[in-house]
């Protein structure tokens, strides 16, 4: 096990690295007027840029700057950022805005679980009838409409009709928190509704179901005892990288509703040329897709007995 | 014992439970006794003909996708606004190319003259939706079909040589590991924003998704003994793939196709949004939605037009392809 | 055996999850700082009472969009109006403004020159404290902390080449100590002290409230710059506390303040809240208790705050204001105030030699017809800006209009006569307010057959194609272009020139300018400093810091005898101009002849400023308004009032200011 | 066996099933009384609707079918009628169960398998937790789980397929239902485990007292489990009576034929008798004897009228006009009376031995090959160490049982797996590794293969004309495109299918007709060597014979050579020269056919010919089974060997071994 974990371990630092040394690469063909703002690029000339550039030390070739980053990097310096926000370490701007990001995440998740799981199960077992056509309808409207769409009509609805705040605020993190969270979550719904059923009406077509009806096992022992696990082995593996991937923000809600988040941070990051935060961000991105991963096997692991990850030794006689 | 066998034997189901007299036999078939008693000729070829199933694969698939009424009903109302939007702009009382800014005529609510009224500087609506749904579509027809053209080739090549397996996984994993749209910046900002950048952009980041599924099957089929056959008359490798492979991918290629299409145009908006979409000369109904979004609470016109169009064209192909997926599952086809 | 491990991998998960969880603690939730503790000033609930009988607001709550977001608390490191706007309020400058722009005194009593403006004494006020960011006193300000600012601009290594254009032009030796740090290791220039600035550099502390600055040459406005965030202090002694990295990168937090606010709150990208700063040396000035910075997403979301109660100022788009203005029964519709000019004047700039779209092949066609001062005047008669200003103003639009290069208000005359106001006096340009002054419809078509016939000898072919290019992102620079085009097409016709909207990715430097490949930009400048010399140097003829001429328009290039004759006359009236330092009114009358002949020979032609439209509790017309500097947005002496103000009451503002300014 | 009491009547039964928009009718009209505490087999070919029939007691018919006509009286009741899943819960299990056919997929994977046993005994037997768990516990040591205390706390993937499918009967009769319906119980597995399985069943039954219904295909089982026989065909009970009485005196032509075209009935050298043709398409109405067309000896009122039972016994009724007092006397088949007795043989007496022939020509040498999958720790030998001979002319025979390594052996000699170790040599050449493009092509001209299940076999989306040619096509073996259809149009008749079949589609035929495709395929090429990787496991009983028949008519024809892999030795002593017997990828004992089956030596082979199901009642009843246990050998201290025993036979063992198996070829 510890010997799996290490190997999976190295292989998921192996593609953060690849991942991370592309974006570097990628970022510096970026033009580097990116790295002024628009009063800037007014008022100063080539030769004042060039200047800045090189005290920023954006000058150098690419190949110098990744390895100062990476031996700054293994030494534990992460660097600061430039641009968003000139100094400052950039494991504080992140930490600043990953915090709002999970909990603004957490509680989209926890709805979302707590809505959608049982949806797909209630979907499940009323096959065909008028909810599961209900939640049928409601998970294509939201995978099938582009999320502007489906996010502007609840920022109309929020805002308009039930007066709730249009921006996140920090002053009133409860109240002003109910939009986002709800078009976070309205879309993971309908993900864990969709795959919760169509999981659960895979394994009732299995012969042990067949097995279980011949025994005399009502639909509903049936349902418990044997379809709701076997459904959620995998759902089991994605469950880690949604998580991961909730917490680590969204763009477009976070964007909508001023949300001081890890989404919009991504795209000003790139925008403004900050190179470190960028780096980082996608390190970070990286690490949490790569460790999703490796979270949702060993999750799975942990469900289905019939997946021994260490490949041999599980044996048992 | 013999009691009960004897009632059974009675009650047997002999077509009314007796035994049938030579009278009635004859009566029943119009044919004498001696030649009904006697060997009837056989016909070896009949039996080898007997017995052969009626049943294609296509043919049932197509059918089972017919009783999908809502959805059969959702491509028919597509093809129509995707017609209509030619006819649109045919009868629109204004051009897209001619259109003029002018400032008299801004934010006025649909009417007689502008029939989705003007936009904030004052140009007709109704041809720059219809417009707009044009550029859309084929944004998202040729997305489709480019991550499916690479997808696939890149798929088989995947799912069949082994060696390439550890390099596309990883290909995949940097790809899928970090949201795309960290790429998707860095290109806008890099070469700009066009139709076709936007096109290349999207296929490449998304055919993978359509290889690992295309994969996963090659992996299904490619050591399936129809395959191991091929091996075995020496047949090669392209061969293999196109000829015994594909054509059993073609139902899954269908099914992305169809569901590509309502994710293209969900990334297109969300990228519009996001200022990373298309080149703002080329309107697409991402860009409309996006311009939208500052006037929309003033000027709710402005969002639903688009709005709708959008939903109708991503919904109708979302539940075609479900709706195909079922159709194309063998186990559906009873 | 199979349990034990399935009951690691379920531990190793927890394990995993929770310390994922534990790392995202680190940083305080932002809801828990000193901001909870500050009265919640859009709560909605009763002001305080407020003893005056006007209802003055006592707290101030503002917004700004998310892309505005500051990117530095270091005022000498910004060069961008989203820091300085808050900065300024944190820290005084020696000098600052009063509503009508006149020089006042900040942190100097007071200055001047005994030579014509090439030396200038600061007397620099005392009793002024250094204080954190809660108020408490840190240490005196002295007259070395203006050398200790000087120095780290200078120091490349130190502020890394930022603000450093307007000193290195102005001050003696300013130059070279840059370059000097500039060739030294990181190390060395950062460990540098006053000693080698001080012996290179014209500028000196007398004793401690005595600054004197020794300019490259007679600079009569000089103080001018003095506004300016390059000429601030720094206090050594925070440079010290917090390190040469620290200091650049310093925080509302750990910095320390001059000025009439100090930063309390500051969460990133959603809020920030300035505090009255309880040590400030101007007592007698009036001051909100807070003044509170939203961050939103768009205009729109904050209009959608107006209207809840949450701002006290909106500035409305095209959409909000035609809403309300159509709207005779809409809430807001009496309370349309019109905003004052921004500072920016905007040209359109003529490319004189362009290239094909490859970027190399010269476009001799259009090369030709823009040479030709009958096609440039053609244009400057014949355009109608109003549909163009409609998009800024579209109740006002000839609020928009410029006739002028250099930005009104900038200097005056010493008989109070505005210099814009004699240009346009000498242009015999008399606007009414009511339609595109400049507008000549005959001479228009005069100089447009003259042009066609004399470009068409030269083998122009017409149409004439002018390339215009637009960022490709702003769907706003879209909608203005389509403006553009349908004016010429409405006002010169499509027989004489038509106009192709392009677009660029992200550089227009490195994509259009330097290819050379558009007609002609229309651009905006904002002054540095108060003399016409900022504005009209920057087209001068063969000189290097002319930045419009040279990177826009490529004069330098352009092979077209007369036209640079044109030029040279120009740049001639300029530097003769220039070189009058002790009569202000010689000197300014000389500028504006300058002017002037620039504007008849249409080597630029003037197109717009920016006036636009808001809903506001506060009167514009008692807020600081300077058009060089960084002094605007000081929180200082605002009046306000606790509903919006009605547009008559704006008007009446607007009236009771031109008084004023007369006076 | 005194058999009084009818547990369960079922009369006129009609099911039907809408299948892609038309009706399909699977049972049409079948009754059958079932007798308290009796065995009885169902048997017949898949389609005959033996399942559903079944099914329809347990209300577990697919959604989309439906008893339509009918009654099936069960305690009293009309179960026929029963609609909801509540009703039916009273049925099930408790009264009647059921064991599926795959013991892979019929287990809860995510369970512990002590609580599915759990499970089924708290819902039918009024116990407390704890009672329920000892019952479960006790039950699994019943089924003969050994070490039950440890392996109830055991997941199913850790049971193989033979103790899974004890534990699926665990739970079945845990319900101690009344009536147990077994469906093709044994079909998955191997013929050992199989036997034992079938041995299960038989204890079982007298210790709980059930009545059993055995579904089946295979008539060996039939003669080892059943009472009572009822061979149905196209929806329909065409014949019923005691064990003996249908195999030693079947009365319907079709019976005949089923039994006939049995492998292990027939001579060696002779073909084998067939059924011709499939059977009929159920969509369609049936008029008259739905056999009539398939069969030869068919009366002209087979076409019209539908026969009735006539009672040959009192407890045996057969459903043909062949029986009525008017018919003209067809004599029963030759196999059929060799069965009963009537009539010997003498196996082998004339069989020509290539292997023998002193000039014989070493086509194919495998030489110490070994095959492994996999790499790293997962790494598997699958195949280890095997050497083999093949001569032109023989049928070389490979069985084992699944996972053996035999399959792998077949495809390593036509290079679809590589070879880790050891070489093969094709005419003294070798073709493992990397060989020239020449010999590639002459390779692939000279060895081909035919695969074991007809429907993966052929690519379902080309035409018949394009699979056959692909080999020729690859090649470029034809002149032009006339050439090219000729020679498509002629392997098409030597497989015994019509020419114009070529413009069709795979799936537009029946399993033999595919498999036929599947030999036209690899006798197009013209080879000298055929791997035949299990060509008819997957087929009907019926098919099987035309399928085998075919095999030895291509042989005798062309000369062919065949490596012929099986996992059931009865088929291979029909068919075979020599036999090699494989287990786990080590062949154990290898030696001509006939002497292998008069002296098998090896403990596996014993085991092996021990657990053959036989189709004679009286032998299956009769007959001892040897279980193999592998650890009765002991190589720790002496390595084994491979030693020719016997002039042509080879067997693996170390010395005292091979020492004791000389002493037993002495006795």
């Amino acid at each position: 096990m510890l010997k799996y974990t290490i190997k999976r371990l190295l292989q998921s630092l192996l593609t953060v690295f690849v991942v991370v040394t592309i974006v570097f690469l990628l970022l510096r063909l970026m033009p580097t007027d990116y790295y002024f703002t628009e009063d800037e690029l007014i008022k100063l000339t080539d030769e004042q840029k060039d200047d800045i550039l090189q005290a920023a030390g954006l000058k150098d070739s690419a190949f110098v700057q990744l390895g100062r980053f990476y031996a700054a990097v293994f030494r534990g310096d992460l660097g600061t950022s430039r641009r968003i926000m000139n100094g400052k370490p950039v494991t504080e701007v992140i930490g600043d805005r990953f915090g709002i990001s999970m909990r603004m995440g957490c509680m989209a998740l926890i709805i979302s679980l707590l809505v959608g799981i049982p949806m797909g199960i209630l979907q499940a077992r009323h096959k065909d009838g008028v909810f599961d056509h209900l939640g049928t309808a409601y998970t294509i409207f939201i995978n099938a409409v582009p999320r502007l769409v489906s996010y502007s009509l609840i920022y109309i609805l929020g805002v308009r009709l039930l007066g709730l705040p249009a921006m996140y605020s920090t002053r009133q993190t409860t109240t002003s928190s109910i939009l986002p969270v709800v078009c976070l979550a309205m879309g993971s719904i309908a993900g864990y509704a969709l795959w919760m059923r169509r999981y659960m009406v895979d394994e009732m077509t299995k012969d042990y179901i067949k097995l279980a009806r011949i025994k005399g096992l009502t639909p509903r022992g049936i349902m418990f005892r044997h379809v709701l696990r076997n459904a959620f082995v995998p759902m089991a593996q994605n469950l880690p990288t949604t998580f991961l991937l909730t917490i680590g923000g969204s763009l477009l809600v976070e964007r909508f509703f001023s949300v001081p988040g890890m989404g919009p941070l991504l795209t000003n990051s790139i925008n403004r040329y900050d190179t470190n935060v960028v780096q980082i961000l996608v390190m970070l991105y990286a690490s949490m897709g790569v460790m999703g991963m490796f979270l949702g096997d060993l999750l799975m692991s942990a469900f289905d007995p019939r997946i021994r990850l260490t490949g041999k030794g599980g044996e048992s006689r | 014992m013999t009691d009960s066998i004897q009632t059974m034997f009675d009650e047997m189901p002999d077509q009314g439970g007796r035994i049938y007299s030579t009278d009635a036999l004859e009566q029943m078939t119009g044919d004498s006794e001696e030649n009904l008693f006697s060997f009837a000729e056989y016909h070896p070829e009949e039996a080898e003909r007997t017995g052969y199933s009626d049943y294609s694969y296509w043919k049932s698939v197509w059918r089972i996708f017919l009783k999908k009424k809502f959805a059969v009903a959702m491509v028919i109302l597509f093809l129509a606004v995707f017609i209509f939007s030619f006819v649109a702009l045919a009868i629109g009382k204004y051009q897209y190319d001619n259109l003029v800014p002018d400032n008299r005529q801004m934010f006025i609510s649909p009417n007689r003259e502008y029939w989705f009224g003007t936009d904030n500087i004052g140009r007709d609506y109704w041809c720059q939706v219809w417009y707009a749904t044009q550029t859309s579509i084929k944004l998202a027809a040729i997305v489709a079909l480019g991550e499916c053209v690479v997808g696939v080739v890149l798929g088989c090549l995947w799912g069949y040589v082994r060696k390439l397996d550890r390099f596309f996984t990883e290909i995949y994993n940097i790809l899928y590991s970090v949201p795309t749209i960290i790429y998707m910046t860095l290109i806008a900002l890099m070469i700009g924003r066009s139709f076709w950048i936007m096109c290349i952009t999207l296929i490449l980041f998304h055919w993978i998704y359509m290889a690992k599924n295309v994969r996963n099957l090659v992996f299904m089929y490619r050591d399936r003994e129809y395959n191991l056959a091929s091996r075995c008359l020496g047949t090669r490798l392209g061969t293999i793939l196109s000829r015994n492979i594909l054509p059993y991918l073609i139902s899954v290629i269908i099914l992305r196709l169809a569901l590509s299409i309502p994710s293209t145009i969900g990334y297109e908006t969300t990228l519009s949004y996001l200022g990373l979409g298309l080149d703002v000369n080329t309107p697409s109904l991402g860009i409309l939605l996006r311009n939208s979004r500052a006037y929309f609470l003033d000027y709710p016109y402005l969002l639903i037009f688009p709005a709708a169009i959008v939903s109708i064209v991503t919904v109708a192909f979302y539940l075609a392809g479900n709706a195909f997926s079922d159709a194309a599952d063998p186990r559906n086809h009873v | 055996m199979t349990t034990q491990k399935r009951l690691a991998a379920l531990l190793l998960i927890a394990a995993l999850l929770v310390s994922v969880a534990a790392c995202t603690k680190t940083p305080a939730p932002p809801n828990t700082g000193p901001g909870e503790e500050v009265s919640d000033p859009n709560a909605g609930g009763p002001q305080p009472p407020v003893t005056q009988t006007a209802k003055e607001l006592k707290n101030w709550v503002t917004y700004l969009t998310t892309v505005n977001e500051m990117e530095t608390f270091n005022i000498l490191y910004s060069q961008n109006n989203k820091e300085l706007q808050v900065l300024t309020n944190c820290i005084d400058p020696l000098i600052t403004h009063d509503s009508y722009g006149n020089m006042i005194p900040a942190a100097a009593e007071s200055w001047s020159t005994e030579d014509n403006g090439k030396t200038w004494t600061f007397q620099i006020r005392p009793g002024i404290k250094w204080v954190d960011y809660q108020g408490n006193p840190m240490a005196d300000l002295v007259a070395s902390d203006w050398l200790y600012g000087l120095e780290w601009v200078l120091n490349f290594h130190k502020n890394e080449a930022k603000n450093t254009s307007m000193p290195t032009e102005m001050i003696q030796g300013a130059a070279e100590y840059y370059n000097y740090t500039k060739e030294l290791p990181e190390d060395e220039g950062k460990a540098l002290g006053l000693d080698t600035f001080l012996t290179m550099v014209g500028i000196e502390a007398r004793d401690e409230h005595t600054l004197v600055y020794t300019c490259l040459a007679p600079m009569p406005y000089f103080p001018t710059l003095a506004t300016y965030n390059c000429l601030y202090p720094a206090a050594p002694a925070l440079i010290e506390e917090l390190g040469v990295d620290g200091f650049r990168a310093c925080t509302y937090d750990n910095m320390w303040y001059t000025g009439p606010y100090t930063i309390t709150t500051f969460v990133a990208e959603n809020e920030k809240v300035l505090t009255k700063n309880p040590n400030y040396w101007d007592e007698s000035c009036k001051r909100f208790d807070t003044v509170t910075y939203k961050m939103v997403e768009s205009a729109d979301v904050a209009f959608q705050m107006y209207q809840a109660g949450q701002l006290d100022h909106v500035d409305l788009t095209e959409s909000n204001l035609t809403t309300i203005y159509n709207n005779e029964r809409h809430e807001l519709h009496n309370n349309l105030a019109e905003a004052r000019p921004t500072k920016y004047s905007y040209q359109i700039h003529l490319c004189y030699d362009k290239n094909l779209e490859d970027g190399v092949t010269p476009d001799d066609n259009w090369n030709k017809a823009v040479a030709n001062e009958a096609f440039r005047l053609a244009w400057y008669y014949g355009l109608d800006a109003t549909n163009y200003l409609s998009r800024t103003n579209f109740i006002n639009p000839q609020k928009c209009a410029n006739y002028t290069y250099t930005m009104n208000n900038l200097v005056s005359f010493s008989d109070g006569t505005e210099y814009t106001a004699r240009v346009r006096e000498l242009l015999g340009i008399n606007p009414d307010g009511q339609s595109f002054a400049r507008l000549d419809a005959e001479k228009a078509q005069a100089y447009k057959a003259q042009a066609m016939e004399e470009l068409a000898a030269q083998g122009v072919t017409f149409p004439v194609q002018a390339d215009y290019y637009i960022s490709g992102s702003s769907q706003t620079a879209l909608d203005t272009a389509n403006v553009l085009k349908q004016i010429f097409t409405d006002c010169l016709g499509d027989d004489f020139c038509v106009l192709n909207i392009c677009t660029y990715i992200s550089s227009i430097a490195n994509e259009v300018r330097n290819p050379k490949k558009a007609s002609f930009y229309i651009n905006g400048w904002g002054a540095d400093y108060g003399d016409p010399q900022n504005y009209l140097g920057q087209e001068t003829y063969g000189e290097d810091n002319a930045y419009y001429s040279d990177a826009y328009s490529k004069i330098n290039d352009a092979t077209d005898p007369q036209l640079i004759d044109t030029y040279r006359q120009y740049t001639q009236m300029v530097n003769e101009a220039a070189a009058i330092v002790d009569d202000m009114d010689a000197r300014y009358e000389a500028y504006a002849q300058a002017e002037v002949y620039m504007i008849e020979h249409a080597l630029v032609i003037p197109w717009y400023k920016n006036v636009a439209w808001q809903v506001t509790h506060a009167n514009d017309y008692s807020k600081i308004y300077a058009l060089y500097g960084c002094q605007t947005n000081r929180f200082v002496n605002w009046e306000t009032s606790e509903d919006a103000y009605t547009t008559a009451e704006y008007d009446a503002f607007a009236a009771a200011y031109e008084t004023g300014a007369k006076q | 066996m005194k058999k009084e009491k009818i547990i369960l009547s079922a009369k006129d039964v009609e099911i039907q099933f809408s299948l892609r928009g038309d009706l399909l009718t699977a049972i049409r009209g079948c009754s059958l009384d079932l007798y308290e505490g009796e065995t009885l087999a169902i048997v017949g070919e898949s389609g005959s609707g033996k399942s559903v029939f079944t099914k329809s007691f347990l209300g577990m018919l697919d959604q989309n079918g439906s008893v339509t006509g009918g009654s099936i009286l069960f305690e009293g009741e009309d179960i026929a009628l029963l609609k909801s899943e509540k009703d039916w819960r009273r049925i099930r299990g408790g009264k009647i169960a059921m064991v599926m056919q795959d013991p892979m997929t019929s287990l809860n994977p995510l369970k512990r398998i002590g609580q599915q046993v759990e499970e089924s005994i708290l819902l039918h037997q009024q116990l407390s937790p704890a009672e329920a768990r000892k019952e479960a516990l006790h039950m699994l040591e019943l089924v003969g789980i050994p070490d039950a205390a440890r392996r109830f706390n055991q997941y199913p993937h850790e049971f193989s397929g033979g103790m899974r499918q004890r534990v699926v009967i665990a739970i079945a009769v845990a319900c101690r239902p009344r009536i147990l319906i077994c469906d093709e119980p044994t079909t998955a597995l191997d013929v050992t485990i199989q036997a034992q399985i079938l041995a299960l069943i038989r204890d079982l039954q007298k210790k709980f007292g059930m009545t059993i219904i055995y579904i089946t295909h295979d008539l060996g089982v039939v003669a080892n489990v059943a009472e009572r026989v009822a061979v149905m065909y196209a929806g329909q009970i065409i014949e019923i009576g005691a064990a003996e009485e249908i195999f030693y005196d079947p009365r319907h032509p079709y019976s005949w034929a089923l039994l006939g075209a049995l492998p292990q009935l027939g001579v060696k050298g002779e073909k084998l008798p067939t059924i011709e043709g499939t059977p009929p398409n159920l969509f369609n109405r049936i008029t008259g004897d739905a056999f009539a067309p398939r069969n030869r000896q068919a009366l002209q009122i087979d076409y019209k009228v539908e026969p009735p039972y006539f009672e040959v016994t009192s407890t045996h009724k057969a459903k043909t006009w062949l029986l009525d007092p008017r018919a003209p006397r067809v004599e029963q088949p030759d196999s059929i009376k060799r069965l009963s007795g009537r009539m010997t043989v003498d196996y082998g007496s004339d069989t020509r031995h290539p292997h023998e022939d002193p000039n014989r020509e070493t086509l194919i040498e495998v030489r110490g090959m070994q095959v492994t999958f996999g790499t790293g720790r997962k790494k598997f030998v699958a195949v280890d160490d095997v050497s083999f001979e093949i001569y032109r002319g023989e049928t070389f025979a490979l069985v084992g049982e699944s996972g053996s390594g035999k399959t792998t052996i077949g495809r390593a000699i036509t290079r679809i797996n590589p070879i880790s170790a050891g070489e093969i040599l094709y005419k003294g050449q070798r073709i493992s590794g990397r060989i020239s493009k020449e010999l590639d092509h002459q390779v692939i001209k000279g060895c081909q293969m035919i695969f074991q299940d007809p429907l993966a076999s052929l690519n379902e989306r080309a035409k018949v004309d394009y699979i056959v040619s692909e080999g020729i096509r690859n090649l470029h073996m034809y002149r032009d495109e006339d050439e090219r259809q000729e020679m498509v149009r002629k392997a098409l008749c030597e497989v015994g299918l019509l020419p114009e079949f070529a413009s069709r589609f795979p799936h537009e035929f029946s399993g033999g007709q595919r498999q036929r495709i599947g030999i036209a395929r690899a006798l197009v090429m013209k080879p000298e060597f055929i791997v035949a990787d299990e060509p008819i496991s997957a087929l009907d009983v019926s098919i099987r014979a035309q399928v085998l028949n075919l095999l030895n008519e291509l042989k005798a024809t062309y000369g062919l050579t065949y490596l012929f892999i099986a996992h059931d030795l009865s088929v291979v002593r029909f068919i075979a020269d020599r036999i090699a017997v494989i287990y786990k990828g080590r062949i154990v004992e290898l030696s001509e056919a006939e002497e292998l089956f008069r002296h098998p030596l090896h403990p596996y082979t014993r085991a092996l010919l021990s657990a053959i199901p036989e189709p004679d009642p009286a032998v299956e009843r009769n007959k001892r089974l040897v279980v193999y246990d592998p650890s009765v050998h002991d190589y720790t201290e002496e390595k084994p060997v491979w030693c020719e025993i016997l002039p042509g036979h080879f067997v693996y063992g170390n010395a005292a071994e091979l020492e004791s198996y000389r002493a037993a070829l002495q006795a």
